[in-house]
């Protein structure tokens, strides 16, 4: 069972891992945007943690709903709009419950895609944040289906985020800032799939913490 | 970095502090969330426009809110889009019931935040129309792009669209008009030098001595190619025939359907300048490059649109859209009808942008 | 060197070519030799106001020709006093009977051309008047100096001197309302960095990065000191404390009679600031430095000024005096009557100042 | 007795001498002032020869009157007026003449440095042209007093304008725009002072060169 608890260290975790990398993400943006998605990001995690430590005890739908509200008001630009939308979408599956079932988790990654696919019609190849969702999302419900346990099933998806994000390395984008540059967007990893990985990742590491301290 | 700033993060929050202070009787100033509305909002049955963008562009968007012109501007952080309870919160204040216009530049973030407001608004009821302004012609197609950045043309749709509000045009011939003024402008914009962003602390691309960037957006980001430095005559001419050379554009933009609260997506083609076009022409400094050195550039394009046969009927020289201290410059040509002169003409009072009154 | 000009000795003619196709409405140029003279001009039974000083302060002067502000602006060559032949010829185009007002600023090259081209017209039997501007306080004493150099107050000077002739002042009306405004007005500037003059092709002077200049003229030239780099709010205090805590300055200044053609000596005295004082605050630009920096001095600006209780009435903020693309800034503060707050709102046409019409 | 062809060559080197000079002139001017001298007079004197060049055969009233105006009308800033106005004034003392004795001309170059005074005030010791002007003046009374020949003497007035040159560097600027840097003044050479030595050497070397010729 995933708990309440357990996404609160993934976020906080994310905003912990977002802080350590914001020069290297706002690196990779200045490359082929326009050098803010490491600050805009890692301030906008450290917002969500700190409105969560400000109201404890709620239910998953509140909590994600906060992280996508605050996502939205405080890290503008392209991915400020799209993580945020992936919160709120995230939040419309879960309700009002306090735990989630592996399954559930996948619903919740799942529906948070779709939101940003809805928003920013972002399609797999065009070198943005989808392309470390998507594979990431589809090895969750490969690993599940395949009957892996959690831990093991999240560790794959962020290995699959990873890969992805490698993958736009040799990338045209096709959307957000990048595309501007056409072919002078070739030849450097997209800073959105980044930050997606490290999300990821954050939510591996956590819930394998969690479940360590349970054992 | 040598900038006239104090703490990195109060850079924003202070010069807006600073308008407040320096124009109470033009304009009112919200700190949390950001947002800057006309000293009389909301205007009782009129439209309200909006608009909204990073900070760093100054004068705009701020510097033109006050009669005639904007109702409200959201600054972002410095070329970061505003967030969307910013445009929210702006657009309940100005909204003095006969609807909210929002003028939205190209850009993904801009686009994302203003449809989310936008659906917001709606949701309290309030009625919204949203204007997509596309204008740089750097950008070639939109098919394998985010399609082409708002810049210059930004002004001119501003002004228009803000005189057409204070002239009683409905949302609706607002929203057209401003979408028609949008569509008649293109732009194309060069540096001589980078600027500096106050959080990055160094220039955002290295230039060297003898190069200039063609082909800029707003935000410092890398031009369309660099080339060997050439004199203002050669850049003009450069600048000029990619405008002029440009051919019909389309792309499909979301528009929003205040009746159903629905996004529809509607095609637009800008049509090529055409022998006997009646233009406005707009030189804008990207900020750092003196008003001295853009008449040697008007001076240019003069002679090239009279050599083409394209009448320019109204100008506009000076910095009114931004890239911090950013040398070079750019040049928007609107082709424009009597409607549109007339509105452009039409007194307008704001700290950037005033004649008439 | 990176600008937007051309061959470097065809500069100045260009800009100006620029300015008459840009601005027909608003004026005529003269290339041979070179002055600006307003649309209209000579306006009958008005007195005309003229101005002049070297290129590279755009928009002074040539920015500010046009209704209710100057009749006629003569453009030296950068940085180089105009010569006497261009006022001479300038002046004689822009009399319309009721006498003409020439505005000198205190540098020692346009005083001598002014002088000179004030008894050319007389000789020709014109009447005409001088007034000196020399409000720049880095300039300590004017007995061991050419006196305090003329910046930021002639553009407050030029403005009010405009109105007041349009508004049918007399001559010697208009000659003794600029002469206060002037003695009335105090500055103080400072670079971030330096500037670079067409022909010399680089820098005027060395700026480390984290040094900056204070007490700056408007022609590059070396300031009263130079000093680590500081943050807006200590710069703004500093250029503010050397204007508020200046004591009385006085100088003897030649002025023309009209009458008899000759010069008088005529002793001047500045009164300091005084609780109570309400003044005209103008922050400026350099040339390089953008709006938006500009209101963060602006905002400091109005917190010293609140807790001195030098009341603030109206304020400039803008580039209208600069020195070609330096970065920096210089403050303005002009202690003013009613009849000054009258002159200064009253209506204005120019290619950089317009207002009320 | 002294040519309308000697004045004329004695513009024409001063000419040619100041365009030689006009970096040098302008080095010193951007030490303390605003680096535009030699560029400027340069200009005007070029402008001068051009003019006179056009108008042959004039009486020496005429010729300082057009060089005067000429100055004035081209040079721009400081320099241009004064040096406008040595030749205006020279040109009020020698009326339609067309040769000088040594004793005239000297009546010249005094009317000339009485008129630099007269615009620009400046006393010996303010570190202006005046303190090249003025000893050079008095060394061609001198000389003259003492039965020098002319050519003679014309060298001695070169020389006590080049000490007077010379003897600016010490001094803290009291006029002009060099006077703002108030202590920062001290240890430049004047570039005012300089162009005079450069103007009145010309002098002495085109007269040695006439005389030469009619020897
Ligand atoms: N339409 C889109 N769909 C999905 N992701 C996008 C889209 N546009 C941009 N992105 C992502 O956003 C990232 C840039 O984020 P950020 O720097 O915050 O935005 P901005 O370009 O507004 O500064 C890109 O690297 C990309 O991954
Ligand atoms: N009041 C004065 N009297 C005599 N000479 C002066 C005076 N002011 C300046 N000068 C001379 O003019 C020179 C500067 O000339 P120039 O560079 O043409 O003038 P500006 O300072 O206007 O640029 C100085 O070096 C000095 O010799
Ligand atoms: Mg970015
Ligand atoms: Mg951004
Ligand atoms: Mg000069
Ligand atoms: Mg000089």
């Amino acid at each position: 069972m995933i708990t309440t608890a357990d996404i609160e260290a993934w976020l906080q975790r994310a905003a912990a891992l977002l802080e350590a990398n914001k020069g290297y993400l706002t690196e990779l943006d200045a490359a082929i945007g326009d050098a803010d998605h490491g600050v805009n990001i890692a301030r906008g995690f450290a917002a969500v943690v700190q409105k969560l430590a400000a109201q404890p005890g709620q239910p998953l739908g509140p909590i994600f709903k906060s992280a996508g509200m605050t996502l939205m008001s405080t890290v503008g630009g392209a991915s400020g709009m799209l993580y945020g939308n992936f919160f709120l979408k995230a939040a419309n599956v879960v309700g009002d419950r306090q735990t989630l079932t592996p399954a559930d988790l996948l619903t919740v990654l799942e529906a948070g895609r779709d939101g940003v696919v809805q928003r920013g019609r972002a399609e797999p190849g065009d070198k943005t944040m989808i392309d470390a969702w998507t594979p990431a999302v589809n090895a969750l419900k490969d690993a599940l289906a395949a009957g892996q346990p959690l831990s093991a099933a999240l560790h794959a998806t962020a290995a699959a985020a990873e890969a992805g994000m490698r993958a736009t390395i040799p990338m045209q984008a096709r959307k957000g800032r990048a595309s501007y540059l056409g072919e002078r967007s070739i030849g450097h990893q997209d800073p959105g799939a980044t930050s997606t990985y490290l999300i990821l990742r954050a939510l591996a590491d956590a819930l394998a913490d969690e479940d360590a301290k349970r054992a | 970095m040598k900038k006239l700033i104090n703490a990195v993060d109060a850079v924003v929050r202070e010069q807006m502090e600073g308008m407040a202070l320096a124009h109470p009787d033009l304009l009112r100033v919200s700190l949390e969330p950001k947002y800057i509305v006309r000293a009389d909002a909301p205007v009782a049955g009129k439209v309200a426009v909006v608009s909204g963008g990073g900070s760093g562009h100054e004068p705009l968007h701020g510097g033109f809110v006050g009669y005639g012109m904007l109702d409200g501007a959201c600054p972002g952080e410095i070329f970061t889009s505003p967030t969307p309870d910013q445009i929210f919160a702006c657009g309940m204040e100005v909204n003095g019931g006969a609807g909210v216009l929002l003028i939205v530049k190209n850009y993904t973030g801009d686009v994302l935040s203003f449809e989310t407001a936008a659906e917001l608004l709606h949701g309290e009821g309030v009625v919204v129309r949203t204007v997509l302004v596309d204008d740089d012609v750097a950008v070639k197609d939109s098919l394998y792009t985010a399609g082409r950045r708002g810049v210059g043309g930004t002004v001119i749709v501003e002004k228009i669209a803000g005189a057409a509000a204070e002239a009683g045009y409905s949302l609706a011939q607002t929203a057209a008009l401003a979408q028609r003024v949008s569509v008649n402008s293109r732009s194309m914009g060069m540096a001589l030098t980078s600027c500096t962003t106050p959080s990055a602390g160094k220039p955002t691309f290295d230039l060297a001595e003898n190069e200039i960037e063609i082909g800029i957006g707003i935000h410092g980001e890398p031009g369309q190619r660099r080339i060997p430095i050439v004199d203002a005559d050669a850049i003009t001419t450069l600048l000029a025939e990619e405008i002029l050379n440009d051919g019909p554009y389309t792309r499909t933009v979301r528009s929003f359907d205040p009746m159903t609260g629905d996004w529809a997506e509607v095609s637009l083609t800008s049509e090529p300048f055409r022998v006997g076009d009646r233009v406005i022409a707009f030189v804008n400094s990207m900020g750092g490059t003196p008003v001295s050195e853009l008449y040697t550039v008007y001076r240019r394009l003069a002679m090239i649109c009279k050599e083409r046969n394209i009448v320019i009927v109204r100008n506009l020289i000076g910095a009114y859209i931004t890239s911090l201290e950013m040398q070079g410059c750019s040049i928007t040509l609107t082709r424009v009808d009597e409607e549109m002169v007339r509105l452009w003409d039409a007194p307008v009072k704001t700290p950037a942008l005033r004649w008439g009154i």
